[in-house]
């Protein structure tokens, strides 16, 4: 569905970004606007730039130039854990899941930026730190819940198959109640079942907590069908940016795919 | 084969998060410290509780500090010989200087000085990690270890330049120095022991523990959850200083009565280390099962000998146990690379679905 | 206040200028020293390069490779056959540690390694002492051990010929490393275990080789060691003073080792003749660390790593 | 009413408020697994819930005999609406979720109900497609909200948004609740179950509330349940034992009422929960079983051999007792060892360590089953009823339980024989008759005497012992009689028989045609290392029918000759209730199976035949259907 409000402020604007590894120029001047409510799939062949994008949104690598603002407010210099604290939470294009603990504490681990407290309580797990952590338990329970994981609560996350793992990487960048979520090619590696499985919990928690989502996919079909807009990125450089059936046809993005020889 | 869970369902998320779920093991465990603070004092030779027992808490309390910083944190620290020396000298000097202060908080007040110290030489674990890291920390290890060889300060100017434990009483009993019997020092060490196992247990499991394991399986993705690295991994030096801190003053107040900079050298770093990685990285009873498995494997070695009737000339049997020591660090490093921890939670889960396999 | 300021970066830089002689054979020992550091530095590279192992118990190899030749020397076999026995029994061992050590343990996290290491430290501790007695012994490779003086500087011979011999052998492993085939399977393992078995190149061949050339280097470094201080227990210490130069050369890099050795070496020499009494002496054994300490936080990769990018 | 105390609770709801008034909110009554841990209900808030359902349904235009289909698994939600539709007069009508199409139709068209609530978005959808072919349907309620965001009809509302109106009509309409409560008399409907009965469209048995609180009254006299007595509610809701038990027994008798977090995780919920009192079907036990046998085979040395070391002594030492026979010391000794290694751990593993009785009933268990559970200290026990009397009509006391009998009657239950050997019950617990069906009703219930259908006689300790459905008790053509559900039982015992059918009627032997159990099959079939493409290629296996050969061969010793298989044939696939060969409680539809396996019968009494070709209809999940030939083997069965 079209966000409502196409024209008030974007809930992040992303301005002339440029970023270089010695001689490689990875992304030259991107801009790119992401409304509230707004579903945006950035497509692109592979080493255009997606997740380099994706990781200066979420402020791993610093932009050579550009500048980034989230609800309106510059935070192009913001290292990552100040960005995940303005609520932008992220998936990884392989797994990035603790393998040393259980799904239920790594999802947990996603919800450490809401919890306050001091330590000494902490070491003696009483009163307010002691609610906290029942009262965030039930939290993670709903996330779990939703994405039908009950099962695998306790078991260690090294453990658990490639599609799990991804499910579970999501729950742990929704139990962040972000207003902003990336994911990183969350179908990479799926079968035909999982990514519908996958599409269907993208919708559904759009729909349910009207996250704001930015996602890299390569599958076609699974852009068309739950994006309200697609950014094409070649070479570093955004060639498209526009409603799914006007990109498609866009001749610029069709010769990127098919190999046009560039200049 | 021992447990029976059926029946046993949780109603509220606290019960489910409790320390120990099912029945049978708070019951064991339960048994086993009322044991341990009972039996011991009553029942135990001289021998065993000089030698064998009180070395024993002590140590752990130690394998317990570095297994938060190494096994759950993912630090690696060769420092634990230097942090233990501080924590003795600032508790002899402490107790020296306030010698009508209790002596537990002498200890904590150690413990406290040891953090600072720890949390100064966790700063390199901002910008450098693994070996180099553990490297580095041997700097902390030599550094210290020559400080307090070299200021005559740290010892009041005593001539041996060692340490002594002053006379110290706890609600009446004399605890520390040489009137100080066996029992009452085990009791304040296992009392102390039993309550800073508590803490781990309860940072590890909570919002703390969580964020030290972030950063040791994936830093970077850690960091881009919302865990600040720098604060996280001093709290860590901090907190397993503090513990290395505690466990130095009782070496010597509860222990060995003095020690000099000798007793803190290297060797006791490695020692440690071993506990922590035979007993079991990232857990809590995997830092008693390896001070225990250290502690008294020396021991066994000295006396089977002796049993079986070969007497061996003291070098030789030095050397051999020296050799059996080392053979047996390789043979359970491959065994079971996660330590005697791992042990006893697969045999654990093997009672637990008896006589089922799966 | 002022004089404790100039007393540390003045006075000492004023006492170098006005002895200049001194000066240069503090250096001679600096270098000399350095050279041991980076021949006991370069035997953990090895190892560490080829089968990414931080192998603590090369320390004590220079021990046991020290008192191997001296017990051999003492049952009368004449310094070149001792030599070759050694060598014999030093390569001996790597097959041992491989088979017995390193096979079970493959592909376990390096912390894991390391301990193993350490138990082989231990083993060999007791089993060199057992097998050859625990007491001091004087080793005498036919190099007197007085120095000559070279306008007005002293020179020692001994250490001149242990430095020559550590330069030799470590521009020979550089060769060595660069230019044979074993020396590239060599640097793709240490790349990459399985893209180098994927390749066809024996793993365990390769960790053999590399334990045994680990052996002779420190076969080297325990008798130019050892004829200077003596065979005995201390030997296997020096492997703590390597540590400081692999923190500042990095632990995989050849150049690294040899360069970082020499900077530890002069720079521990300096501080401890310049620096050392305003602090009350002995600190040698901290110096170093501290030295690599201050150079790791400039630059985290060492003298010769490259920049580490981090991938998401 | 909620404020006095009701004279005598003659009905349902009435029974909850004396419960929530003497308890109020310190007994739990209901629990449900969910987010992790067992959220627990009061009495007083199941009132609470169940009163605000009942004026939000008001609120619809809901009123007294009016009927609501209830779809969906056990969950509190749907139980609290089966009561306040009681409170209102009116009468659920409980489906089961899993029935085709067709069938939900037919039921809820049938009973007229105007109103149905549904778990979750799966049956929604279900109602959605059949909604315009449902003329009296007018509201379509749903709990679980997940996915149904979107769903604009004027006619679906969330059970939140109905309590909703009904805190808001009891404002408007103080004391309706208590004078709708207070009209219920003990003669009204409470219930109409659909029995799929094994010949024709399924049946609406009506039952009152008396029947159900006087049949659940002389149940409790035999087996006694307290406010500290555990039960789960895993049976689908349309079977009538789970409206007796989860609600009228447990209503009655105070105990607490478990539902499981979801159906693949029953048998741990059963585990964690470790239930004092349960009830289940022989399929249930046949399952837990065979589950438990596939994990013995896969342990390690030590625990297989003990296990089968010890399990066949127990065995027989309960069969001894089962049989009333003395049991050797040596025996028990040896079985008490064997209670310290396997028995203990396995009641344990198994969620049985705190069972006080164990019930079985809805078909006839084989003996070897009853003595298994016996052995591991299950106090297992048999029941014999049907819907027609709120099912328990016989039960076993304990310390009485024999193997091939189904117990005793109730007390008030009297149960008497026809000249033609079929079972009569009368009692108070009786249904009203079947909805909108007077002949049928007519034909089972002649004189105050429900006819059952079943064969059977007693024994001397006057147990009653079923033999078989009386159309089926079959002769062969010399005249003698055999039961083929006996039959049937004795074979399904073994692991790899997931079903069996006995047939012989007017032939010179007696033949079977054999169901193999696919998982466990599959797992054998792994460490014999056989290679198979599917279902039917591993049903006719050569090696598959030598170990089904050798089972036959075992269960045959224990019959008398003439009651012996003779020859035997894998079924090509699973009789299957979408194929109407078997109900939904797996009893088999006889007529169906004898005229569709026609080929595979005739090809039984032919002496020397070893196949025969059977031609199958194959329907793909689109509803696309294709023919295809399938060759089954026949084999004779030796020594029979």
């Amino acid at each position: 569905m079209m966000p409502a409000s196409a024209l008030e402020s974007p809930l992040l604007r992303v301005e002339d970004i440029t970023v270089r590894f010695g001689a490689v120029q990875a992304l030259t001047e991107v801009s790119v606007d992401v409304h509230r409510g707004e579903i945006v799939a950035i497509i692109g062949p592979n080493g255009a730039g997606k997740t380099t994008l994706l990781n200066v949104i979420s402020g791993f690598y610093h932009p050579r130039s550009g500048r980034i603002f989230f609800q309106g407010r510059d935070r192009t210099q913001l290292k990552p854990f100040d960005v995940a604290a303005l609520g932008i939470a992220r998936t990884f294009q392989n797994v990035a899941l603790f393998k040393g603990m259980s799904v239920l504490d790594n999802i947990m681990t996603g919800r450490l930026l809401k919890m306050r407290g001091s330590f000494l309580l902490d070491a003696v797990y009483w009163g307010p730190a002691r609610r906290q952590e029942l009262a965030h338990r039930a939290a993670v329970e709903r996330v779990i819940d939703f994405l039908e994981i009950q099962a695998i609560r306790k078991t260690p996350a090294g453990r658990l198959p490639y599609g799990l793992q991804k499910r579970v990487e999501l729950a742990r960048a929704l139990a962040a109640e972000p207003q902003l979520l990336l994911l990183d090619e969350p179908m990479a590696g799926m079968n035909v079942e999982e990514k519908e499985d996958m599409s269907r919990f993208i919708l559904d928690l759009h729909d349910e907590f009207g996250t704001t989502i930015v996602l890299i996919e390569h599958d076609m079909s699974v852009v068309m069908d739950i994006s309200d807009r697609v950014v094409v990125l070649d070479y570093g450089r955004k060639i498209a940016d526009g409603p799914p059936e006007i990109v498609r046809k866009d001749q610029v993005v069709m010769d990127a795919y098919l190999g046009v020889a560039h200049g | 084969m021992i447990y029976r869970e059926t029946g046993q369902f949780k109603t509220s998320y606290a019960s489910d998060q409790a320390i120990f779920p099912i029945a049978q093991d708070r019951i064991f465990v339960l048994l086993a410290v009322a044991a341990a603070f009972v039996v011991p004092p009553l029942m135990a030779s001289q021998y065993w509780l000089q030698a064998v027992l009180i070395p024993l808490l002590v140590y752990a309390l130690a394998a317990l500090g570095l297994n938060l910083l190494t096994g759950y944190a993912g630090q690696v620290s060769l420092g634990t010989g230097g942090f233990m020396a501080v924590g003795a000298y600032s508790a002899f000097k402490l107790s020296m200087a306030f010698p009508q202060v209790n002596v537990i908080l002498v200890f904590l007040m150690s413990g406290v000085v040891t953090a600072l110290v720890g949390l100064v030489f966790g700063i390199p674990s901002l910008r450098i990690k693994g070996f180099y890291l553990a490297v580095a920390t041997l700097a902390a290890q030599f550094f210290l270890i020559w400080l307090f060889n070299k200021v005559p300060w740290f010892v009041n100017y005593s001539s041996s330049g060692t340490i002594t434990a002053p006379t110290r009483t706890l609600f009446g009993v004399t605890v520390s120095g040489p009137q100080a019997t066996a029992g009452a020092r085990y009791l304040v060490a296992i009392g102390l022991v039993t309550i800073f196992a508590l803490v781990a247990k309860n940072l590890v499991r909570g919002r703390v523990g969580r964020s030290w394991m972030a950063i040791r399986d994936r830093d970077i993705a850690a960091e881009i959850i919302g865990v600040r690295p720098m604060r996280t991994k001093l709290l860590a030096f901090a907190i397993s200083s503090f513990y290395c801190g505690v466990a130095g003053a009782e070496l010597v107040f509860l222990y060995l009565g003095s020690a000099e900079t000798l007793a803190f050298d290297i060797n006791l770093s490695f020692l440690v280390l071993f506990m922590v990685i035979i007993g079991g990285l990232g857990s809590v009873l995997g830092s008693f099962l390896g001070a225990a498995f250290i502690v008294l494997v020396p021991i066994f070695l000295t006396n089977v000998p002796h049993l079986i009737g070969l007497p061996l000339p003291v070098a030789l049997q030095k050397q051999i146990e020296l050799m059996v020591f080392g053979a047996l660090i390789i043979f359970f490093l491959i065994v079971e690379p996660n330590g005697l921890a791992r042990l006893w939670q697969v045999t654990k889960e093997k009672l637990r679905l008896w006589p089922f396999p799966h | 206040m002022v004089d404790l300021l100039r007393a540390v970066f003045v006075a000492p830089f004023a006492d170098m200028a006005g002895n200049p002689t001194f000066l240069v054979e503090v250096l001679i020992g600096g270098i000399a020293a350095g050279l041991m550091y980076s021949l006991v530095a370069l035997g953990f590279v090895l190892i560490f390069k080829a089968s990414s192992v931080f192998n603590f118990a090369q320390g004590v190899m220079v021990l046991f490779a020290a008192l191997t030749l001296v017990g051999l020397m003492e049952k009368g076999a004449p310094v070149p056959v001792a030599l070759v026995l050694t060598v014999i029994v030093m390569i001996a061992l790597a097959f041992a540690i491989e088979r017995v050590v390193l096979r079970p343990l493959v592909n376990q996290e390096h912390i894991i390694l390391f301990m193993a290491t350490i138990g082989l430290n231990f083993f060999l501790e007791g089993f060199g002492e057992m097998a050859w007695g625990a007491n001091v012994k004087k080793l005498d490779v036919g190099i007197p051990d007085t120095s000559f003086l070279v306008r007005g500087v002293q020179i020692n011979r001994l250490e001149l010929t242990a430095a020559l011999t550590a330069a030799a052998l470590v521009t020979v492993l550089a060769i060595f490393f660069q230019r044979t085939k074993i020396g590239r399977a060599l640097r793709a393992v240490a790349d990459d275990h399985e893209a180098a078995l994927s390749v066809g190149i024996p793993l365990k061949t390769i960790w053999v080789v590399v334990w045994s050339v680990a052996g002779i280097v420190a076969i080297v470094a325990g008798v130019m060691w050892g004829a200077k201080s003596g065979v005995q227990f201390s030997l296997s210490l020096i492997a703590l003073k390597a540590l400081p130069v692999l923190i500042l050369g990095g632990f995989t890099s050849v150049p690294g080792a040899i360069v970082g050795g020499l900077i530890i070496g002069v720079g521990e020499k300096l501080g401890e003749v310049y620096w050392g009494p305003l602090v009350g002496g002995a600190i040698e054994n901290w110096f170093a660390y501290v030295l690599a300490l201050a150079f790791l936080l400039i630059r985290p990769q060492g003298l010769f790593g490259e920049k580490i990018i981090e991938r998401v | 009413m909620s404020a006095t105390q009701p004279e005598t609770p003659d009905t349902l709801p009435q029974l909850l408020l004396a419960q929530a008034a003497r308890t109020g909110s310190r007994k739990v009554a209901i629990r449900e697994k969910e987010f992790g841990i067992w959220q627990s209900y009061s009495w007083r808030d199941v009132q609470d819930h169940v009163e605000r359902i009942a004026l939000g349904l008001a609120s619809l235009g809901f009123r007294r005999g009016d009927k609501i289909a209830v779809i969906g698994d056990n969950r509190p939600q749907l139980y609290w609406t089966m009561l306040a539709a009681q409170a209102l007069g009116g009468a659920p009508v409980p489906v089961y979720q899993d029935s085709i199409a067709a069938e939900m139709h037919y039921v809820i068209d049938h009973s007229e109900s105007r109103m149905v609530i549904c778990e979750d978005q799966e049956q929604v959808d279900k109602i959605l497609e059949m909604k315009d072919k449902l003329p009296s349907l007018e509201v379509v309620v749903y709990d679980d909200p997940k996915g149904l965001r979107h769903y604009a009809y004027p006619f679906l509302l969330s059970l939140v948004r109905v309590q909703e109106m009904g805190t808001a009509f009891g404002r408007e309409h103080a004391g309706y609740w208590d004078a709708q409560v207070r009209q219920g008399r003990d003669g009204d409907l409470a219930i109409v179950n659909y029995t799929s009965g094994t010949t024709g469209f399924p049946k609406g048995v009506m039952i009152s509330h008396d029947a159900l609180i006087s049949t659940a009254r002389s149940f409790l006299a035999v087996e006694p349940l307290g406010e500290r007595d555990e039960i789960m509610a895993y049976l689908p809701m349309a079977w009538i034992g789970d409206s007796f038990f989860s609600v009228a027994v447990a209503f009655l008798s105070g105990c607490t009422v478990n539902c499981p977090e979801d159906a693949s995780t029953v048998r741990h919920d059963f585990r964690e929960i470790g239930p004092t009192m349960t009830f289940a079907p022989p399929r249930i036990w046949e399952n837990i079983l065979s589950q438990a046998q596939v994990r013995i085979e896969d342990a390690d040395w030590l625990q297989r051999t003990l296990t089968k070391f010890f399990l066949p002594h127990g065995m027989q030492k309960a069969r001894l007792g089962l049989e009333g026979k003395p049991v050797p010391a040596g025996l028990s000794l040896l079985c008490w060892i064997g209670r310290w290694l396997v028995f203990d751990p396995l009641r344990d593993q198994l969620g049985f360590r705190r069972i006080r009785s164990a019930i079985t009933g809805g078909a006839a268990l084989g003996p070897e089953m009853m003595q298994f559970f016996h052995a591991l200290g299950v106090n297992l026990k048999q029941l014999y009823g049907a819907t027609e009397c709120c099912a328990p009509a016989t039960l076993h006391r304990d310390g009485q339980v024999k193997l091939e009998t189904v117990g005793a009657p109730l007390p008030g239950v009297e149960v008497k024989l026809s000249p033609q050997g079929e079972v009569l019950i009368r009692c108070r617990g009786l249904f009203s008759g079947y909805y909108k069906n007077p002949e049928q009703t007519a034909s089972a219930l002649r004189d105050g005497w429900l006819h059952t259908g079943d064969a059977g006689l007693f024994d001397p300790d006057g147990h009653l012992v079923i033999i078989d459905r009386v159309k089926d008790v079959a002769k062969l053509h010399d005249g003698t009689v055999f039961a083929p559900q006996y039959i049937e039982n004795k074979l399904k015992f073994s692991v790899y028989v997931r079903e069996a059918v006995a047939v012989g009627h007017d032939r010179s032997y007696v033949a079977g045609m054999i169901n193999i159990d696919m998982e466990v099959l599959a797992n054998w079939a792994e460490r014999q290392g056989l290679a198979y493409t599917g279902y039917t290629d591993l049903a006719q296996n050569p090696a598959t029918y030598r170990l089904v050969h050798d089972e036959i061969q075992r269960t045959n010793e224990t019959l008398a000759p003439s009651q012996r298989v003779k020859r035997f044939a894998i079924l090509h696939k699973e009789l299957d209730p979408d194929d109407a060969e078997i109900t939904r409680t797996r009893k088999l539809r006889r007529g169906f199976i004898n005229e569709r396996y026609a080929p595979i019968i005739a090809a039984l009494y032919e002496p020397g035949v070893a196949t025969v070709t059977v031609r199958a209809t194959v329907t793909y999940e689109d509803g696309r259907t294709s023919e295809t030939e399938r060759q089954v083997r026949i084999m004779d069965v030796g020594g029979a």
